[in-house]
């Protein structure tokens, strides 16, 4: 019997099967996409649900729903890997050291600028023209993963590390600071610079929209597209998510990432070496954000300095929303928020007939989503409930 | 021989001066005891020597070799293993990967994984049981055999043990002791921090007092037990 | 005359259950202990006395208010008290201003006087200042009022956690292992203060303690929680003599030793 | 300490031999007379106009931190403040108005310090409050009432003093609307929380022209109201100054914020040596403890929320009226930074050190990076490498970002420590010594995770 149980723990520590490997890895990738249909489907039903109950006063509302529904879900895909993706940052760095590192939005815009850079670049030596488009999103996003990884790392080597251990708001108010530096730096840098203040991003020529499918709505056809530069958007955002899925839960340095998040110190009477973790968990959110600011300056088409401020709010209220410190919960978290946001920016000013205006609304829904969140339930949708302990 | 030795050993909490100069030694195959009431320094001692703090005057030296300016992580590398105070089972890991974090220097694809793992195991069939269970949900006592055998995991020449029966039933206090008895007979050196001086007496063959900061008795188990003054401060006896 | 009466208190944190179905009842004026291993529930059983917990299920009558979910503050203020296993005092306010925030429930000059600087606000504050060193003497340390309370050595932080609780006014006064970390002198010491807090100040006493010597000797009534189901309760005698407690908490050597 | 031990090097020789007893007497006098005359000697902006208000204002501090009688600091620094300096500033509009701007800002910094310094919460969106009571007036004394609904108009200009009081109460309910949702937050949590509530102000009043115009968007209000100028007949005829009525204004600015001032440091200082002081102390230590000691938490949270809100809200009414012009980027976050700032620079929780720490962030928006911007260009011009479009003016976030830095690593407690704080914050920088075993174990079982499977939480 001893025996037995004996073989099996063996069996079970030297190989984990690979069936459990992959449940490690795609299991929250299922789970995400499980969330990503649900808050579709939710969130189609209640517009149409409102435009229904308003269908007395105004007649073409339905259609008028209905011929954007697709539109409105592809841009909330695309602007929800973008919140996954900068969350993600957030959410590692508070994992392992309990601090939210207020400059990952920066770092996102950091991203942004060096793709734009590299565009610039390429272009005015005149490679840019006949380059593959595949070939320059991979060349951009790694440009931009090794600097914003790299400057991450720095920004922590200098004004985070000095104050661990001191209290909390210490470390983030050296954190306002770093973002504050970060965007009047890069703004230095870009006005003295051919980028200029407000950057074009300059690409090769990605091709037309591509045409999914087509619907027809009474008596007209509309065509439902995507435009190249989105779809690459978001297979990268998948495959970095899956990669990132792999190395936290199922390897060695993972699994030291998360005993380091669990307790510091005793992590290190493992022979953990916790600082270097540290270092890793900044360079993986870094090179995260750079990626993530390098597609998605290419998607906008312009990059400035301040661009990664409000994205970095939202994403870490996606975060937030997920669970922070839950890796799984960050990209839940910024698909829901990035649905939502298109929704509300889309439909709001349809359903009020113009009078507010859905952009700028959007982000008070945002915010509001965050207290909300925080108030009723603070661990956020995968968090673990934490108890307060005496 | 002197496996493991303190030197006139200070260590600092920011102003605070916690270590006064402590000069302490471990033989190879001993167990060595400190006792002391709380603030007396023994905790603070098996942190400087673990690495987690930083002595500012006097050294530690591991077979003969300095390891008080290098970080905890290389100290572990180098055969010294603690269990800290209050057992710190990372709560989310299971049991098997709370193990598997103690062999972190090690390839968990060895055979002597496997058997250190098997050695861990047969000391503690209770943690065989609740092998895939979350640390955190563990109760006190397996806990604390959590994470012995976690250091164990480690491969370590001197185990620190520190307050490995606090906040235990007397029922199972017992049989911690016990079981690093056994740990030392299997040849494992330990050094021992505990409240419960009487018990650590009984098992220990060396034994240290610790009095703010500084050592003010040294001696055979044996002898300590029957000092008038440990018997009066620390053991409770008229 | 029951001055607590908890019945069949449950609390579950996720599917783990900390306290399971227990009912206890702490006469006016007694000093009780609860005991059991570490992860017993006993620290949960105190969190949702003082109402840092809500409990699932079962009630919880303190001097004949129910307080079952009552927030933490206003338990406080009907006269309940505690200390906490892990001392926590204001560690960068002073011995003094400890005790003042412990008697915050009694002080009541409005905001407004406050700001106005009112005649009633320095009388007040005299009055909190004296009554604080009255307490401060009784548990010894009224010289060490002016020092910061991370300063004081261990067991004067002990003293000023309980003189803290005191200065409340309460009827009732929880101490979550009150002797952890001190040396049988310490402990003695701080049995006598125990002690004294019921036959001096004519307050109820509830411990939770892992040493058996304190507890045996000082309490009437002993609970044994163990998996968060109370196994026992009676005196000493009994306590000591119970075959359950034996073999889940005290074991044989223990039990003895501990008679 | 100086005064514990006898003085050791020179320096501190000569800070204690000019600090008290008769050298310290009439060093302050000489130097107050000099100053004086520095000011009333030199009206023009320059240089070494800037270098002797810079040493006015030292002056201030030092009165403040030596240990002359309270009588003779009173007199002297009250002579400074309400003789002198006006004086100065009918001589000169611009240093009474970067006075003036100071004053406003040092009340702003006071208030905020009650949430940040005394109750431990950091508030990232307090400018909010201040775009309220800003808004408040702004509306209300203008055409927007108009704009708004037909049958409303303006309210008269004389309604101004009432309505620093409304602001008041109108900054601590906005206070309270915040706080009773957000106040059960973590200290970090509710950091970010209210900088998304500072936003939102932010993002109303740009796009609340919309159905209803309400705050003529991002368009702003113009032609705020001021009040009347009732005292002016006092002023020109039994003064006998003959003052024009901008003069008058820029007098009745800078004299009503230094009343408000004044009447915020008393109340502030009240409330930190009173019961309430100790209980957001209590509570910013620990937050257990504190309600186990019968603190009602989120009550006592509000009411730091709205004091501190309500100083806002007032401060908000007179500057739109001392503006004439208010639009939504006043309000930014930087402002909210800016004032976090001042907070941090002169050490939270410490009275004299906030109002320093807002002295001096305000001087360097207002003075020392225009000064330095100039010097930039000459150096410009004169061949050395700067680029070109370096404008330390337009790189406050750069400056604030720094100063927040490299306060945080090398002096986190300020320039003027609150003692108590400074016990805080210098605090060992270990994370967990041997005798706390606070977080180690609470003899309970932690509260099993409800993680699904494979979910990957790292913490």
């Amino acid at each position: 019997m001893a025996a037995e149980a004996n073989a099996q723990t063996s069996a079970q520590a030297v190989r984990r099967p690979i069936a459990e490997t992959l449940r490690t890895v795609f299991g929250p990738l299922v789970q995400l996409l499980l969330f990503v249909i649900g808050s579709a489907i939710a969130l189609s039903l209640l517009v149409i649900l409102l435009s229904l109950v308003q269908l007395g006063a105004r007649p073409d509302l339905l259609t008028r729903t209905l011929t954007i529904l697709p539109q409105v879900l592809i841009d909330g895909l695309v602007r929800g890997f973008l919140f996954s993706t900068i969350a993600l940052g957030y959410t590692m760095v508070y994992g392992v050291l309990e601090f939210i590192n207020f400059a990952h939005g920066e770092i996102f815009m950091v991203g942004g600028v060096t793709g734009a850079a590299v565009g610039l670049f390429l272009a005015s030596v005149g490679l840019l023209e006949g380059m593959n488009p595949l070939f320059f999103v991979l060349l951009v996003v790694l440009i931009g993963m090794i600097v914003s990884g790299t400057l991450a790392v720095t920004v922590e080597r200098i004004a985070y590390r000095p104050l661990r251990g001191a209290p909390r708001l210490v470390p983030l108010i050296s954190a306002i600071g770093v973002s504050l530096v970060l965007q009047d730096v890069v703004r230095l840098i870009m006005t003295n610079s051919p980028l200029g203040f407000n950057a074009r991003y300059q690409s090769p020529d990605f091709g037309p929209p591509i045409r999914l499918f087509e619907m027809t709505l009474g008596d007209r056809p509309v065509p439902i597209i995507i435009s190249p530069k989105a779809l690459v958007f978001i297979t990268a955002a998948v495959i970095m998510l899956i990669v990132l899925n792999y190395l936290v839960n199922a390897t060695r340095l993972g699994k030291a990432i998360r005993a380091t998040a669990q307790d510091m110190s005793t992590a290190s009477l493992m022979g953990i070496n916790v600082n270097r973790i540290i270092t890793l968990t900044f360079l993986i959110g870094g090179a995260l954000g750079g990626a993530a600011g390098a597609l998605f300056g290419l998607n906008v088409g312009t990059v400035n300095p301040y661009m990664g401020f409000i994205p970095g709010l939202k994403a870490f209220t996606a975060a937030v929303l997920g669970g922070i410190g839950n890796i799984t919960g960050a990209m839940v978290g910024g698909l829901v928020l990035g649905f939502l946001e298109a929704f509300v920016a889309s439909y709001l000013s349809l359903f009020t007939n113009g009078a507010l205006s859905g952009a700028a609304y959007a982000d008070i829904a945002a915010f509001s989503i965050l207290i909300l969140i925080l108030i009723f339930r603070p661990s956020g949708l995968l968090g673990e409930s934490t108890t307060q302990k005496v | 021989m002197a496996l493991l030795k303190l030197e006139d050993v200070h260590t600092y909490y920011g102003k605070i001066h916690a270590l006064k100069g402590i000069s302490i030694t471990v033989n190879k195959g001993e167990i060595v005891t400190l006792i002391g009431s709380n603030g007396a320094g023994k905790s603070t001692t098996l942190r400087t020597i673990s690495g987690l703090l930083a002595p500012r005057q006097g050294q530690v030296l591991l077979n003969d070799e300095r390891i008080d300016r290098i970080p905890s992580h290389e100290i572990v590398k180098r055969g010294i293993a603690q269990s800290p105070e209050g057992r710190r089972i990372f709560p989310r890991l299971t049991v098997l990967e709370n193990l598997e974090m103690g062999a972190y220097l090690h390839s968990t694809r060895s055979v002597t994984y496997q058997e250190d793992l098997e050695r861990v195991f047969t000391l503690f069939p209770r943690l065989r049981e609740r092998v895939s269970q979350k640390g955190g949900t563990l109760s006190g006592g397996e806990q604390q055999m959590l994470a012995i055998g976690r250091a164990l995991m480690t491969r370590p020449q001197v185990l620190l043990l520190d307050e490995p029966s606090m906040g235990l039933a007397p029922v199972l206090v017992e049989q911690i002791f016990e079981i690093i008895e056994t740990i030392n007979a299997q040849g494992m050196t330990v050094l021992l921090v505990e409240q419960n001086a009487l018990q650590a007496l009984g098992i220990a063959h060396r034994g240290y007092v610790l009095q703010s900061g500084r050592i003010i008795l040294e001696d055979e188990a044996k002898v300590l037990r029957d000092n008038e003054t440990v018997q009066k401060s620390y053991l409770g006896l008229e | 005359m029951a001055l607590l009466e908890a019945t069949n208190v449950t609390k579950t944190f996720g599917g783990l259950t900390a306290v399971n179905d227990v009912t206890l009842m702490i006469e006016k004026g007694s000093i009780a202990s609860v005991i059991g291993p570490n992860g017993a529930g006993k620290t949960t059983f105190f969190n949702m006395l003082t109402g840092i917990y809500k409990p699932d299920k079962g009630a919880i009558l303190f001097d004949g208010t129910s307080i079952a979910g009552m927030r933490s503050d206003r338990i406080a203020a009907l006269g309940m008290r505690r200390t906490f296993q892990n001392i926590r005092l204001f560690n960068n306010m002073t011995v003094l201003e400890n005790v003042l925030v412990g008697m915050h429930t009694r002080l009541h000059i409005p905001f407004w006087q406050i700001i106005a600087s009112a005649p009633g606000v320095r009388r007040e504050e005299t009055k909190a200042r004296d009554e604080a060193r009255e307490r401060l003497a009784y548990v010894g340390l009224d010289a060490k009022r002016e020092e910061l309370a991370k300063n004081l050595p261990y067991g004067d932080q002990r003293r000023l956690e309980i003189a803290r609780a005191l200065a409340g006014d309460p009827k009732l006064i929880l101490l979550d292992e009150p002797t952890a970390g001190m040396n049988p002198q310490e402990t003695d010491a701080a049995t006598g203060l125990i002690r004294r807090l019921r036959d001096d100040l004519g307050l109820t006493v509830v411990l939770i303690e892992h040493d058996m010597r304190l507890v045996m000797s000082i309490s009437e009534r002993i609970s044994v929680l163990d998996y968060g189901t109370k196994i026992a309760e009676g005196d000493a005698h009994t306590i000591r003599s119970n075959p359950r407690v034996i073999e889940a908490y005290l074991g044989k050597g223990a039990a003895g030793a501990a008679a | 300490m100086a005064t514990m031990s006898p003085p050791t090097n020179l320096w501190e020789q000569v800070k204690a031999t000019l600090s008290r007893g008769p050298t310290g007497y009439s060093f302050l006098g000489l130097y107050a007379a000099i100053c004086t005359w520095l000011l009333l000697t030199n009206p023009r902006t320059s240089l070494n106009t800037d270098i002797a208000f810079a040493l006015f204002l030292l002056l201030l501090l030092l009165i403040y931190r030596s240990q002359v009688a309270l009588g003779f600091k009173v007199v002297l620094g009250g002579l400074m403040l309400f003789v002198v300096l006006p004086i100065f500033g009918t001589l000169n509009p611009f240093y009474i108005d970067v006075a003036t701007q100071a004053g406003i800002f040092v009340a702003l910094a006071l208030g905020l310090n009650v949430v940040v310094g005394f109750a431990g919460l950091l508030d990232l969106g307090y400018v909010a409050f201040f775009a309220v009571g800003a808004y408040l007036w702004g509306i209300m004394s203008t055409e927007q009432m108009t704009l708004m609904n037909p049958a409303w108009s303006p309210v008269p200009p004389i309604m101004f003093y009432p309505f620093i009081l409304l602001g008041l109460i109108v900054g601590a309910t906005f206070g309270v609307l915040l706080g009773l949702p957000v106040l059960r937050l973590r200290g970090d949590y509710l950091a970010i929380v209210t900088l998304g509530f500072g936003e939102v102000i932010r993002v109303l009043a740009n796009n609340l022209d919309r159905p209803i115009n309400i705050t003529n968007g991002s368009q702003g209000i113009r032609g705020i109201e001021r009040p009347p100028l009732i005292f002016a007949d006092f002023v020109r005829n039994t003064l006998g100054l003959n003052l024009d009525d901008q003069q008058l204004y820029q007098q009745f600015f800078y004299f009503a914020v230094l009343l408000i001032v004044m009447l915020t440091v008393v109340v502030v200082s009240r409330l930190k040596h009173s019961r309430i002081g100790r209980a957001w102390e209590a509570i910013r230590e620990d937050e257990t403890a504190a309600i186990a000691q019968g603190i009602p938490l989120v009550r006592t949270k509000l009411l730091a929320f709205a004091v501190g809100a309500s100083f806002a809200g007032a401060m908000g009414v007179i500057f739109a009226s001392k503006q004439l012009f208010i639009n939504p980027p006043t309000f930014d976050l930087i402002r909210s930074i800016n004032i976090l700032a001042m907070v941090i620079l002169g050490g939270m929780g410490s009275i004299p050190g906030v109002m320093l720490g807002a002295v001096l962030v305000t001087m360097l928006d207002l003075q020392i990076l225009p000064r330095l911007a100039t010097v930039l260009r000459d150096l410009q011009r004169a061949g050395a490498p700067i680029p070109a479009a370096f404008d330390p003016t337009q790189y406050q976030r750069l400056f604030f970002g720094l100063l927040l830095i490299l306060m945080m690593i090398f002096r986190p407690t300020g320039i003027l420590p609150d003692e108590r704080r400074k016990e805080e914050l210098v605090e060992d920088q270990v994370v967990d010594l041997p005798l706390d075993d606070g977080e180690v174990d609470s003899g309970e079982p932690p509260p099993p995770t409800q993680a699904p499977p494979g979910s990957g939480p790292i913490a």
